[in-house]
């Protein structure tokens, strides 16, 4: 279970994040929506560890977040997939799915976690000898996932996984999602194409200008007018 | 808010009446003494800096690429100017010192400027390291061909072995003249900075391809400002030349430019305002730190790691001083325009843009009074 | 719009344009034409050669093989500030502002061939000078106006929140003075809602700038409704092109691009879930209406 | 063979000779430069404080019976310790807090430091350090080539294996290929950023004592400037390989080494004595002018032009 | 006018040093590339100071070292020397180190009135005579005397010369024994020269020199190139003959075998076993007691230096000005530690030049040239 309360986090003068406070349960998909710059990013960001944050706690499965080296939350069974995907370009699509890998003690089980992963994303194994740079934006986001999945994580945040990608990928992507749910993984997923997000989730929370405006079941949001009017384009 | 500015032609003025003021002062410390051929050998060493580092800045601030081989340009502009002064007296042109020294020096600018266009248009298709290494490289070149040439050594000696200094050059260089040249060079940067094109060369840093793509000639404008550089480090070797007397090839080395380096980034990169402060601090340091004696490389070296440490940007940032906004806080005191000024100042550690509105003010200001 | 094919000249022909990257032929066989007032949608799966087409017609990258014409005049081989003071502009898929200047100062740099000012004028600030930054200054807040951005004037691009940079570059884009609009996903990361209000903008440009604009964007509710002809890419080559209407239902997109009408897999899985993810194709031909 | 013959041989395995130590040196800076992007003005220096090591340390060494190079030992543990002093104490703040051109400048201030340091404490003069390897020269027929010119290159070509082999395929190398590429998406993979840049300097400070020992085996001095040129030459030789490739550097440090051989041999015949060797270092730096514009990224470098 | 700008302003007063005490300033290179040399220098002025002070110092007054470094920088040189020349304490000045710098100072000498003699400063090149003069002999007329020696005492007949371009001595040097060789009908078989005169790697020039046939090879190096670089790598290359250097070679830094320094013949201004100058016994041993390590010949042209000065102050007398010391210097007959010589007009020493030789590794008397 992953707690957040009161958390506030600021870039210099600029402050991005003003005291939230959110619950992941698990097993659930939890989704976090906002406009542009609303500080989603930076709530995942504070999450893991890349950001500090000014004040507030996060607490994952009793263990103090903000107390945590950034490198050794993935330890903890928190991936991340970050936004802009961040593959290393100069690796093989291979070589990118086994640094995932990288915070695992044991790595005989690589070969069988390569296999799941190209399981999810057939495209990756007909690549996996490409670098990863030269790939195209939808199959360096199918990259970025499989190698949070490497690390047998728990709870995986997602930032704005259908950002750039086809349709059909965009819909690769969110049953993806849904599978990764059934197999027991929690879900943060942020995404700016809310319709989608909010349809695959258990639960949503609402970001604007780094406060939590609205949260509650995916399908109420889904309906709210407010939200349909400010997110959802209708 | 009318009220509360100067107009631009009153700007102008202020900063032309500031001008004058400083070249009062320098001329006052010269005339009454106090200022000894100690003290001018300095503020002369200084005005050279200025003029090197100012320029440099241009390419390293401006245009954000990384050249190591300024002195390179700097060493063709004083040797160019040596012969050419060498070759006047030997034959009785130009006689009056003042002129010749214009003269030459213009000249040793000139041809610093064509070597810069030379090596600018195959070197600027490199970025960052690469163009750092390969205008290293190219100091390097000139340093060793400087060496090997019969000419930039041998001239009125009568042995005429490689290698050996350049001597004898009228010391023609004076204080007052360099003054106002160091002043024509700040002055040319600062307009260049604050025109379409230094906004074409900022866009340029900021991102090439977005430059190309808005239409800018990329190639053109970066071979310019290199060449702009070229010409005024052609012109600081020409004053150095005849102010020093003699010259010796080891100035083109590489140590050499990084001194300029270290100049333009202790004072900020892109701030003229900087690069003026910094070359003179940094002229004068080490002439503070003599005290040290031996140990003073490297307390110097270590002033320099401390300022990088704490003070990243270099001391001003992209931030400049502006005389008129200066005069303007003092005129028209008012809490609008000082919350402006704050506002301003805490911009300015990451951007010039706060200056540009001046500018921009300044522009609109002289639309409504024409 | 589609019966503007007249006989007058088209803005952009392209002719079996195509590159290859160390044996990847990333984009081949390419034609298009592009009429005055047209908006032309470019689609097509991730890689397949979209953002390659735009920088063979930007002069980024030089074509292998074919050519393209602006207005008539041969482009092949031209530097991208070339093509640009042609009449091409473009904007990039990721962002490329020029962070540290102002917004107003970013129009400014794209307006620069509207100078004639040279070294000297700047030098001596003659009344040319003056005057034509005044004017610029004017034509840049104008242009800042239609993009709700004259407020920001001064204010650093970097800054600026992401909606904001994305109608920034159109707006620098704009300032080139161009009569062909290339714009490369613009709507990606942006929620629906700012995709809307970016549709309106786009609207509004091709209106009031009688230009031809040519789309790329995977937002297909968007795509769907603005564009007049949509050509579609995979693995670099056309696979189809025609009407919104024609292309959402060409099977071979479907499988290729929009994926298939089968919205059972995504909510199937998400039981609890009472709505129905919404069909993508169906939202196309809702838009396209 | 003719005399001619000979000479040619001789002639290049002089230039194999400093190439292969400036490929060694190269090695170092290549390594730091791929994980920060930081040319490491200072690693000239890490030698030079090598070298300082090796010559205080070989008299003691021998005194008790062991060979001199057995002083690779100390000077490794001191190289090593200084550049994580180094790392940790200026150019980490300054990554954290500037620029790549600040960062250079404090690379250039620490190089001053080291260099000045130095001479305060060693003085300014040069010293010389005793033998260290009592190699044979190998004779074919009149050619000799001496031993520890071999050694240097069979070290320098073991180095290179090992090190390539390290990165490409032990975890901690590849902490570091992934940390020079992305550090946000390394710490994610649960990458110590931090000690791994340490890591990285540990090794190219250690390599940087292993130069300055087959350094002053071929050229037996030290002086508080000995690491300034043979810097600049060494990162040159990077570039020319294409900086961050490891084969690049071992590739670029022997080009250089052999170019400026061949030139000082032969460029004076070639060009009828126009262009004398003293040109060599002119020469060196055209053909890197020349290579990099055409191959921008260095021989093995491969190029990062930017995807639009 | 612009008068107070010209920087060629000779107000500075000339007037005696008044107070007791006598400053004598010095400017060298004592960081940077060369700093070596200037160290030693300092070194050689600080003892000859501290024995004139422990003997009363200069007309009863005690003697003062303002002591300046350079950096081997021309602009630096002259900013100190200017700081030295606006202090009308200081009497004289000693330095600068390096030819390239003592060239920057030598028209502030003239300017300033400001006696200034540099040790060691060998460049044909510098103008002295005015107020710039050298301790030294000038590198043309040592070569000459190597040309000399080769021919008279080696006998050889086909001689190669390596020099350094980047460095004015080496260069100067090398080609005045070049064109010394010609004219004494020797042979220059073969002439190289290095980028730099501190590069490490020589093989490539010095086979070809061993190809050439010379039976000797005149490499004008610094002891710091020749002793670890040059002679062993001509060795190696396999060349056997003579090798011969100039004063750079004082205090050759030797490495590995000691044999291979054999038939390593130098011109130097001082030689420790000779007997005939007793001063030099003398200050070999001051040197090491107070410095615990033998002196070089930039420590002992630097040494020879002040004594100068001190004998120009004490014959201008009492109330000397600038000017005075300046014409006591002009055409002094002096005898220090580097030998007798008198300042000839174009205020370069005429000197015998001593020429030893490697045996074992140590330098030995070999012969002194006189001069011609
Ligand atoms: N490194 C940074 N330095 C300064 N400000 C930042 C930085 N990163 C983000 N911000 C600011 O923090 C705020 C929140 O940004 P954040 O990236 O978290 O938003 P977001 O909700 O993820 O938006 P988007 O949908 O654009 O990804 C924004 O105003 C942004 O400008
Ligand atoms: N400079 C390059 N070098 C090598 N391959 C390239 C280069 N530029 C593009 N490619 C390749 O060309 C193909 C097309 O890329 P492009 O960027 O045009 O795709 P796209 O259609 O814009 O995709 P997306 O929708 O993901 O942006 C990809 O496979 C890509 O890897
Ligand atoms: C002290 C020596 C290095 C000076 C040298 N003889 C020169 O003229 O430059
Ligand atoms: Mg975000
Ligand atoms: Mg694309």
């Amino acid at each position: 279970m992953l707690e957040i309360k009161d958390l506030c986090v600021s870039y210099g003068a600029i402050e991005a994040v003003k005291g939230i406070s959110l619950t992941v349960n698990d097993g659930e998909i939890v989704s976090l929506i906002g406009a542009n710059g609303a500080g989603k990013t930076t709530t995942l960001h504070t999450i893991t560890g890349l950001v500090p944050a000014k004040s507030g706690s996060i607490v994952y499965d009793g263990h103090d977040l903000l107390k945590t080296h950034a490198n050794k939350i993935v330890t903890l069974g928190m991936a991340h997939v970050p936004e802009g995907r961040h593959v290393f370009t100069r690796m093989t699509v291979q070589e990118n799915l086994e640094m995932g890998a990288f915070s695992l003690k044991d790595q005989s089980g690589m070969t069988k976690d390569l296999d799941m992963v190209f399981d999810y994303f057939p495209r990756l194994k007909e690549r996996r000898r490409q670098l990863a740079g030269t790939l195209s934006g939808g199959e360096q986001q199918m990259v970025a996932m499989g190698r949070a999945l490497m690390s047998h994580p728990k709870t995986i945040l997602m930032d704005e996984p259908s950002m750039g990608l086809s349709p059909l990928l965009v819909k690769e992507i969110f049953n993806i999602i849904v599978t990764l749910r059934k197999e027991g993984i929690t879900v943060l997923l942020v995404e700016q194409n809310a319709k989608m997000a909010l349809s695959i989730a258990d639960r949503a929370y609402v970001l604007e200008t780094g406060r939590i405006t609205m949260e509650g079941k995916a399908s109420d949001l889904l309906h709210d007018e407010k939200v349909r009017k400010a997110y959802l384009g209708a | 808010m009318k009220k509360s500015m100067l107009s631009t032609r009153q700007s102008y003025l202020v900063c032309f009446l500031g001008i004058l003021a400083s070249f009062g002062v320098v001329m006052a410390l010269c005339e009454s003494g106090i200022a000894n051929s100690y003290i001018k050998g300095i503020m002369m060493t200084a005005c050279i800096a200025i003029i090197m580092t100012t320029s440099l800045n241009l390419t390293i601030g401006v245009l954000g690429q990384l050249t190591l081989g300024c002195c390179g340009f700097e060493a063709i502009g004083a040797y160019v100017a040596a012969l050419a002064s060498k070759y006047m007296v030997a034959t009785g042109m130009l006689v009056d010192p003042t002129l010749r020294f214009l003269v030459t020096t213009l000249l040793g600018g000139v041809v610093a400027c064509v070597f810069g266009i030379l090596i600018g248009i195959p070197a600027l298709r490199l970025h960052g390291d690469y163009l750092a290494i390969i205008t290293l490289g190219f100091g390097e070149i000139i340093r060793v061909i400087i060496q090997n040439l019969k000419v930039a050594g041998g001239m009125g000696l009568d042995k005429g072995a490689a290698g050996q200094a350049l001597i004898g050059i009228e010391r023609t260089a004076n204080l007052y003249i360099v003054f106002w040249i160091m002043i024509i060079t700040v002055v040319v940067l600062f307009m260049f900075g604050r025109s379409r094109y230094g906004r074409a060369v900022k866009a340029i840093r900021d991102d090439e391809i977005a430059a190309g793509a808005s239409g800018l000639n990329t190639t053109y404008l970066k071979v310019l400002v290199f060449a702009i550089s070229a010409f005024f480090a052609g012109i600081a070797g020409g004053i150095f030349a005849q102010y020093i007397g003699s010259l010796n090839p080891t100035m083109a080395g590489w140590l050499n430019s990084i001194n300029y380096v270290i100049m333009v980034v202790f004072g900020g990169m892109g701030s003229i305002t900087g690069s003026i402060v910094s070359a003179i601090g940094l002229t004068i340091l080490p002439e503070l730190l003599r005290a040290f004696a031996d140990y003073r490389m490297l307390a110097y070296s270590v002033v320099l790691v401390l300022v990088m440490i704490f003070r990243p940007q270099g001391i001003f940032g992209s931030w400049e001083f502006s005389l008129p906004r200066l005069v303007n806080r003092l005129l028209f005191r008012n809490p609008k325009a000082e919350a402006e000024e704050k506002a301003e100042a805490a911009e300015a550690g990451k951007t010039d843009a706060a200056t540009e509105t001046v500018a921009t003010a300044a522009t609109a200001t002289e639309t409504k009074e024409a | 719009m589609t019966d503007a094919k007249t006989s007058e000249q088209p803005i952009l022909k392209a002719e079996h344009l195509g590159i290859t990257f160390g044996g990847l032929k990333a984009v081949s066989d390419f034609n298009m034409t592009i009429h005055k007032g047209e908006l032309i949608g470019l689609i097509g799966p991730n890689g397949a050669g979209k953002t390659t087409v735009f920088n063979l017609l930007t002069g980024v990258y030089k074509p292998t093989e074919g050519d393209f014409w602006l207005d008539g005049e041969h482009m092949n081989g031209k530097k991208t500030y070339q093509v640009v003071r042609a009449g091409i502009a473009r904007t990039f898929q990721n962002i490329r502002l020029f962070k540290q200047l102002t917004v107003e100062q970013n129009v400014l740099v794209a307006f620069d061939e509207s100078f004639s000012y040279h070294l000297g004028g700047a030098i001596f600030r003659t009344p040319r000078f003056w005057k034509q930054e005044n004017e610029m200054h004017a034509k840049a807040m104008d242009l800042l106006k239609i993009f709700d951005l004259d407020g920001l004037a001064s204010t650093q691009a970097a800054n600026l929140p992401y909606g904001q940079q994305r109608k920034l570059e159109i707006a620098r884009a704009l300032a080139t003075g161009m009569k062909l609009l290339l714009l490369d996903e613009p709507a990606a990361g942006m929620n629906p809602t700012e995709t809307e209000d970016l549709l309106r903008c786009i609207n509004t440009i091709r209106d009031r700038f009688g230009i031809a604009i040519l789309l790329i964007e995977h937002d297909m509710s968007l795509v769907m409704s603005v564009c007049q002809r949509i050509q579609v890419l995979d693995y670099g080559r056309t696979i189809a092109s025609g009407t919104p209407e024609e292309i959402a239902n060409n099977p071979q997109v479907i499988s290729a691009y929009l994926g298939a009408d089968d919205s059972d897999d995504a909510e199937a899985d998400s039981t609890d879930h009472a709505t129905p993810e919404p069909s993508i194709a169906k939202t196309m031909q809702e838009g396209a209406r | 063979m003719t005399d001619q013959i000979i000479m040619f041989i001789s002639q290049l395995f002089s230039g194999l000779k400093i190439g292969s130590v400036y490929a060694l040196v190269a090695l170092g800076y290549t390594m730091v430069y791929g994980i920060i992007r930081l040319i490491n003005f200072a690693h000239g220096d890490f030698i030079m404080v090598g070298a300082y090591v090796l010559m205080l340390t070989i008299p003691a060494i021998v005194a008790m019976g062991m060979p001199a190079w057995v002083a690779i030992v100390p000077a490794i543990l001191v190289c090593v310790a200084v550049g994580i002093i180094v790392e940790k104490a200026a150019y980490k703040p300054v990554r954290e807090k500037g620029n790549s051109m600040t960062a250079l400048i404090t690379a250039i201030a620490m190089s001053l430091l080291l260099e000045n340091g130095a001479q305060a404490v060693f003085g300014a003069d040069f010293q010389t350090v005793p033998t260290i390897f009592h190699l044979p020269s190998i004779a074919f027929g009149k050619l000799k080539l001496p031993g520890d010119t071999l050694l240097t290159i069979v070290l320098g070509l073991i180095i290179m294996i090992g090190l390539q082999l390290f990165v490409k395929f032990t975890k901690q190398g590849k902490a570091m290929r992934a940390v020079s590429e992305d550090k946000e998406a390394a710490v994610l993979m649960g990458i110590n950023v931090n000690s791994t840049i340490a890591l990285t300097f540990a090794i190219g400070s250690g390599l940087a004592a292993v130069a300055s020992l087959m350094y002053c085996a071929a050229y037996p001095q030290v002086s508080p400037m000995m690491g300034a040129m043979l810097g600049l030459k060494a990162f040159v030789a990077a570039v020319l390989g294409g900086i961050g490739s490891i084969p690049g550097a071992m590739i670029g440090g022997i080009a250089i080494g052999l170019v400026e051989s061949l030139t000082k041999a032969y460029i004076g015949t070639i060009t009828g004595g126009v262009i004398t060797s003293a040109f060599s270092d002119a020469i060196v730096f055209a053909i890197l002018i020349v290579v990099l514009l055409v191959k921008p990224s260095g021989i093995m470098g491969k190029n990062e032009g930017e995807k639009v | 006018g612009c008068s107070g700008g010209s920087m060629d302003d000779s107000s500075s007063s000339s007037s005696a040093a008044s107070g007791d005490t006598i400053t004598i300033g010095s400017v060298t290179t004592n960081s940077g590339t060369a700093a070596a040399y200037g160290e030693a220098e300092v070194k050689g002025f600080e003892l000859a100071v501290s024995e004139i002070n422990a003997k009363g110092g200069i007309n009863g007054k005690k003697v003062k070292l303002e002591s300046l470094d350079d950096k081997g920088d021309a602009t630096e040189a002259s900013n100190a020397y200017n700081k030295l020349a606006a202090d009308n304490n200081v009497l004289a000045v000693a330095g600068p180190t390096i030819s390239a710098t003592t060239a920057a100072v030598a028209p502030l000498a003239d300017q300033t009135k400001l006696v200034t003699i540099a040790p060691a400063a060998t460049s044909d090149s510098i103008e002295t005579g005015n107020y710039l003069f050298r301790t030294c002999f000038k590198d043309s007329y040592q070569g000459e005397v190597a040309a000399r020696f080769a021919a008279e005492n080696l006998k050889v007949k086909k001689v190669a010369v390596l020099y350094g371009t980047g460095d004015p001595y080496s260069s100067g040097v090398g080609e005045a024994f070049a064109k010394a060789a010609e004219k004494l009908g020797m042979q220059v078989v073969d002439k190289e020269s290095s980028s730099s005169a501190d590069d490490t790697e020589y093989s490539a020039q010095l086979q070809k020199i061993q190809a050439s046939g010379a039976e000797l090879l005149y490499a004008p190096y610094y002891y710091s190139v020749a002793g670890p670089y040059i002679i062993p790598q001509a060795r190696s290359v396999g060349f056997e003959g003579y090798v011969m250097g100039p004063d750079g070679y004082d205090g050759l830094k030797l490495t590995g075998d000691k044999s291979q320094y054999d038939k390593t013949f130098y011109t130097t201004h001082y030689s420790a076993d000779d007997t005939s100058n007793t001063k030099v016994q003398d200050f070999i041993k001051s040197y090491k007691a107070k410095n615990n390590a033998d002196p070089n010949t930039f420590a002992a042209l630097g040494y020879d230096t002040i004594y100068m000065i001190k004998q120009a102050i004490e014959k201008a007398g009492k109330s000397a000005t600038r000017e005075d010391v300046r014409n006591a210097v002009a055409g002094m007959s002096f005898e220090g530690v580097t030998g007798k010589f008198t300042m000839d007009k174009s205020g370069s020493p005429t000197k015998s030049v001593i020429v030893l030789e490697l045996k074992d590794g140590k330098p030995v008397y070999n012969t002194t040239v006189q001069p011609k």
